[in-house]
């Protein structure tokens, strides 16, 4: 039953099966209601579920999460929408010292399934705090899963394992690919799918594993496609904490050589911890140390710079370079 | 030029004097029997004992830390017994008495201050949540929970009432007034017990706030008592109410217990750095327990007998807790490992074998798991 | 039971009806000259045009995003023209009659919105910080900022006030109540200015807030007022007042000013899908601007000549900022690694060079600059 | 003029001297006036400078700095006392949006000269929330200066170079070690100091680099003496971002072995980026990948655990030997 959808489309339809097979589940978020969220994620589901499931709630992020909490406490599963990932840090408290300890805190005693969904990444010509890629400050903060999404047959299973998930998930959107329509069967059950926090090889290649997550991994192909010189297998990593080493180290130790992208920061971006376990684990196989391509050490630029800001299929392909010319 | 503030004296809620005399109050009737008035005296000696018993421990090095309720034993005890078992509270860290009322033994309080763990009790067993540390915090978990309460349909008649305590200096923080905000919003079943005891660490109400902290309810659109915290009675008498008015579907109530905090703010604090003497002087005049034992006294509702009852079981109490306080059992290095997770989770699972395999190093070496 | 909430209806201070009559109010006396008040519709309209023009300009795929003032011209230009050369304003994004009557030019208001910097004039120059995009952010800023003013001694007659914009989404996050509650007590010079224009995007007032927002000041100790926020009269002297009582030292005052976004939130946002046409038709018959115009016009203040003269300067400044944004130089590949420090930094002078070496590596191939 | 002395009373005689030097200069925070801050880092500044210039706060995180950044945008130069580590959260949306970001923002035309001093680190004995080791969140921001101290003689200087210099320094302080005592020369001007942003090697040795900065430069010391069977180089990091990698590479490249040691949770941690650096700069000189000794990626555990959770002397020894035996 394929058929041409978008990640925002099957997101919304994977959040709407959520809802219908557990009465707790809950929507909430600045503007989620009428409006169905400033990117139409939670389109129609007000409207079908009503207001006491899906709460536009006052403009706090704090106030969000805090409250979730509160929910997941009394039995509920939320999912909170955070506008733009430049909007996360408000709540920064209530995730970081409170839904992320709460299981360990309780001694296993109290669950928390709660999803943030964060819209992230840069691209889409907008003003400050609208294009960062937050996603180390998550993959830093035990007891939190972060994982995101590059296609909607992902986007559609991941919502409803995050969804089903006892621990508290982060949920990031690659918020440029929303509309993309590409190939995906939106119907089948939950079971079927891949676990979310399996990586998974999206091409096969032979001399370099080129890794990439959430926007990047079109990026990532694309270069996979443009290099006539290597083959390049691109390993899609889903989740960011834990990070599925068991795929990568596989891909890295046939290849021998490793570049992961993304659009973050590269200082203490994720892609230093995986370079850093990479190295530490396949050590031998390496024929050159992990190239890192990403944002540059900088806030966010002005959108008429993020075109040189954002790594693009030539700064990937750079990358790769330099893991032969090392 | 019409800008200007009114700065009426804020109304303090009282039923009983420091004397011991009972004063009626139009709006918060109360009809306790001996018993009950004797149970309440029982309750606030007994964790009186049990909180001066943890100073103590943590003057022998058994605790990490304490935080001293003394002073407060009337508002919490008050507001603790105004729960009913349906009602959830959602304490900070100073909530020993409610903690009692809800049946949390002293020794599980012991073991989160003796480091042995981040918890120590179920919270739904109790309806009674795990401290928070982080200022401010709970009172948004409580008012989400209270939006829980709403969505399970257990407002209205026989429903269900959240309570949230907190301190003076909590009400500074953005948490505090989101959670005000958003428990007026969506008209929740929460009471925001705020327990002003003058004092948050060093710094007193004024570096705090401009006007008494019960007004601030008014500017969200509910309604701020201002109660005598040292007053078991006014302290049960309001609670019962605010939280009868949340249970029947009308909304927050933010509750402004005044009181005193008699002790340093923990066991590592030294307020004679910056608060003066006398200033305790005149609080120890208002004692919760001793206003109540003069009116136990004089109405002949308790006698020398039951005091003693009373102080004898305080005394088996402290041994008690000191017993149980010293056989706390340790955690083990690789609990560092359980919890972190609800399901399965490849990378801790690999960290803490990994970890298991070097304390197994020693062993052979004869050390001992390398300390 | 006492526990009730008041609720009486808000008082809104108006002295210019939507007819255009004026009104006396006993405690905000305006005395204004002809000139004056002409100077007032000059500015509401040319802000207006320069706004229309610039979501005109966004539609074109001149500008990434714009977030219109339609409706509230008359609360940004009596605030905006109610502060002193002194006087330091912190706005959120929507402040561009603000900004106007600060001096900024239309077109550095433009390059933000056209991702040319993330700023584009000098705060101290024109007494105007920076556009603030995290809801809330700048209001702890003034405050700050406000508390420099008293440590400077430029508190008291001839002294300084601080204003700082927000609108009625912004009054539920925490920071914006933390900010209320520095103020307070520190007796700060600061006077808050909430734009009420009944909408955070899709969210009306009441999810927001329980009471009207001018409330929320005197939950922390001082002064709330709501004024017609489309009587340009009104805002002005409301403003005036409120800046003057931070200037002597009477500490922040809270104003709501009641007015409309007529518009969509900004040019991505689709408000039919959650509000009904009928509410912006009646928020025109109060629309800011034909009100004056009705008062100039009937009193004789303004005659025909003098709306056509400003409707051709309006035109004209249409014409010259539709101009100067297509002009806007385009930032450079190497600006990203500018002033993210003041001071020498070896990491980032170390990536701008790999930069500057990676864009050279492809002049060679004749390809440009990469894309 | 050595004369032994503490971590704490240096950094408050520097503060002194940083406040006698500059009126602009103000000490703000949770009980850093009469009490003098729960550490007594700010003991007598109240009482010598009133409470105009050093203020007791409400008790607002996000308060406190987002006053600071006003203040500072009216000629002051705040320093900030977050009161433990863990209660920096509610102020992560001021520090990473705001603080951060004003100067890019302003295009050079606004400076930010804020200090926010935050006590880091285990091994007190304390309830959750007071042993953290959050700054990896702050090297991941742009915009930020990260420094710590290990010693005195460091903390007198590079608290007065933190408060004079125009970015916003984060100063992480080793709450564990704020009472040792050891010498320190407490006169001379600043001038004479080293750079706040040099990293310094504490001890040399040929066979392997140990890096450590704060509570773990004496950790790593100790192993240094402990370890008979290798010559091991300690490296003080100091600044945190950005790092020394002048000194870090010339290290490294003379061992041709590197250890890093943290208390902070290891993955996504500092200790990530300056492996991968390692890596990337030093690849074929490196006999063995960087290994990194750390906190475990759990949540702070109750102290009862934390000589476990910590790294000591026999986990960094434990490290040392993996680099050998790879
Ligand atoms: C967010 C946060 N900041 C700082 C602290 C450190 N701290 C612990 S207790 C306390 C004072 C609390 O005062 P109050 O709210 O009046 O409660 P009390 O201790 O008087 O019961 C402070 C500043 C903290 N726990 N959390
Ligand atoms: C902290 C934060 N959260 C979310 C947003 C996204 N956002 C931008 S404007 C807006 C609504 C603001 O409403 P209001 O304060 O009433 O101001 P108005 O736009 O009506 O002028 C939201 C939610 C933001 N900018 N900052
Ligand atoms: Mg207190
Ligand atoms: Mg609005």
């Amino acid at each position: 039953m394929a058929e041409k959808t978008t990640i925002g489309k099957a997101i919304n339809e994977g959040l709407r099966r959520a809802m219908e097979a557990d009465p707790k589940v809950l929507i909430m978020g600045e503007d989620v209601g009428k409006l169905g969220g400033v990117f139409r994620v939670t389109d129609g589901l007000y409207k079908d579920f009503g207001a006491d499931r899906v709460i536009d709630t006052p403009l706090a992020e704090s106030g969000i999460v805090g409250t979730a909490i509160g929910l997941a406490l009394r039995g509920y599963r939320p999912v909170c929408e955070i506008q733009f990932d430049g909007f996360f840090f408000p709540a920064a408290n209530q995730t970081f010292t409170q839904l992320a300890k709460m299981h360990q805190r309780s001694g296993g005693r109290i669950r928390m399934p709660v999803v943030l969904r964060i819209p992230y990444g840069g691209g889409i010509g907008a003003v400050e705090h609208h294009s960062e890629s937050p996603e180390a400050y998550f993959a830093h903060t035990a007891g939190l899963r972060v994982i995101t999404v590059a296609n909607p047959q992902d986007a559609f299973w991941m919502i409803q394992q995050a969804v089903s998930c006892d621990d508290p998930v982060v949920f990031f959107e690659p918020k440029r690919r929303y509309h993309e329509r590409t190939e995906a069967d939106l119907s089948g059950t939950l079971d079927s799918a891949t676990g979310m926090d399996a990586a998974r090889v999206a091409r096969s290649g032979t001399d370099v594993t080129l890794l990439a997550y959430g926007p990047m991994v079109k990026t990532a192909l694309q270069a996979a496609e443009a290099d006539t010189e290597h083959s390049i297998e691109v390993v899609d990593l889903r989740s960011l904490s834990p990070v599925d080493y068991g795929t990568v180290f596989a891909s890295v130790r046939r290849t021998g050589r490793a570049v992961i992208a993304h659009e973050a920061p590269v200082s203490a971006g994720l892609g230093a911890e995986i370079a850093a376990r990479i190295t530490e684990s396949c050590f031998y196989h390496l024929e050159a140390p992990v190239i890192r391509v990403g944002g540059f050490d900088t806030p966010y630029p002005p959108s008429r710079l993020e075109e040189h800001y954002l790594p693009d299929l030539d700064r990937v392909l750079d990358g790769v370079d330099r893991a032969f010319d090392f | 030029m019409s800008i200007t503030t009114a700065q009426e004296e804020p109304e303090l809620i009282q039923l009983l004097t420091p004397d011991g005399e009972l004063r009626e109050h139009p709006d918060y009737p109360l009809d306790l029997t001996a018993a009950e008035k004797r149970g309440l005296y029982r309750d606030m000696v007994l964790v009186r004992r049990f909180d001066s018993e943890a100073v103590s421990l943590q003057r022998h090095g058994e605790l990490g830390l304490w935080a001293s309720l003394l002073g407060q034993e009337a508002a919490q005890v008050g507001s603790g017994r105004a729960l009913g078992a349906d009602d959830m509270a959602f304490p900070s860290y100073r909530e020993h008495g409610v903690a009692w009322c809800r049946g949390v033994a002293p020794k599980s309080l012991l073991a989160l201050f003796r480091g042995v763990t981040n918890g120590g009790w179920s919270p739904d067993e109790h309806g009674f949540h795990l401290y928070t540390i982080v200022i401010g915090a709970q009172t948004l978990h409580a008012t989400g929970y209270a939006m829980g309460v709403q969505r399970d349909g257990a407002v209205g008649d026989g429903g269900s009432a959240v309570i949230s305590y907190f301190g003076d200096g909590a009400t500074s923080q953005g948490d505090t007034n989101e959670a005000f905000n958003f428990a007026a919003v969506n008209n929740a079943p929460v009471v925001f017990f705020c327990q002003n005891n003058q004092w948050a660490i060093s710094e007193s109400n004024d570096r705090q706030t401009r006007v008494p902290l019960y007004r601030r309810a008014s500017g969200f659109g509910f309604p701020g008592l201002r109660v005598d915290g040292n007053d078991v009675f006014a302290s049960l008498a309001v609670t019962r109410a605010a939280l009868q008015h949340a249970r029947e579907g009308q909304g927050p109530t933010l509750i402004e217990a005044f009181t005193y905090r008699m002790g340093a703010h923990t066991t590592t604090d030294d307020p004679t750095r910056y608060r003066i003497a006398a200033e305790l002087e005149e609080w120890k005049l208002k004692d919760p327990i001793s206003r109540l034992r003069a009116h136990l006294a004089g109405t002949g509702e308790g006698d020398e007998e039951f005091f003693a009852a009373v102080d004898a079981e305080a005394e088996r109490l402290g041994e008690q807790v000191r017993q149980e306080c010293r056989s706390l059992p340790d955690p083990q290095p690789l609990d560092i490992f359980h919890e972190v997770y609800a399901e399965p989770h490849a990378h801790i699972d690999r960290q803490r074998a990994e970890f298991a395999d070097y304390l197994a190093s020693f062993e052979g070496a004869g050390a001992e798991g390398g300390r």
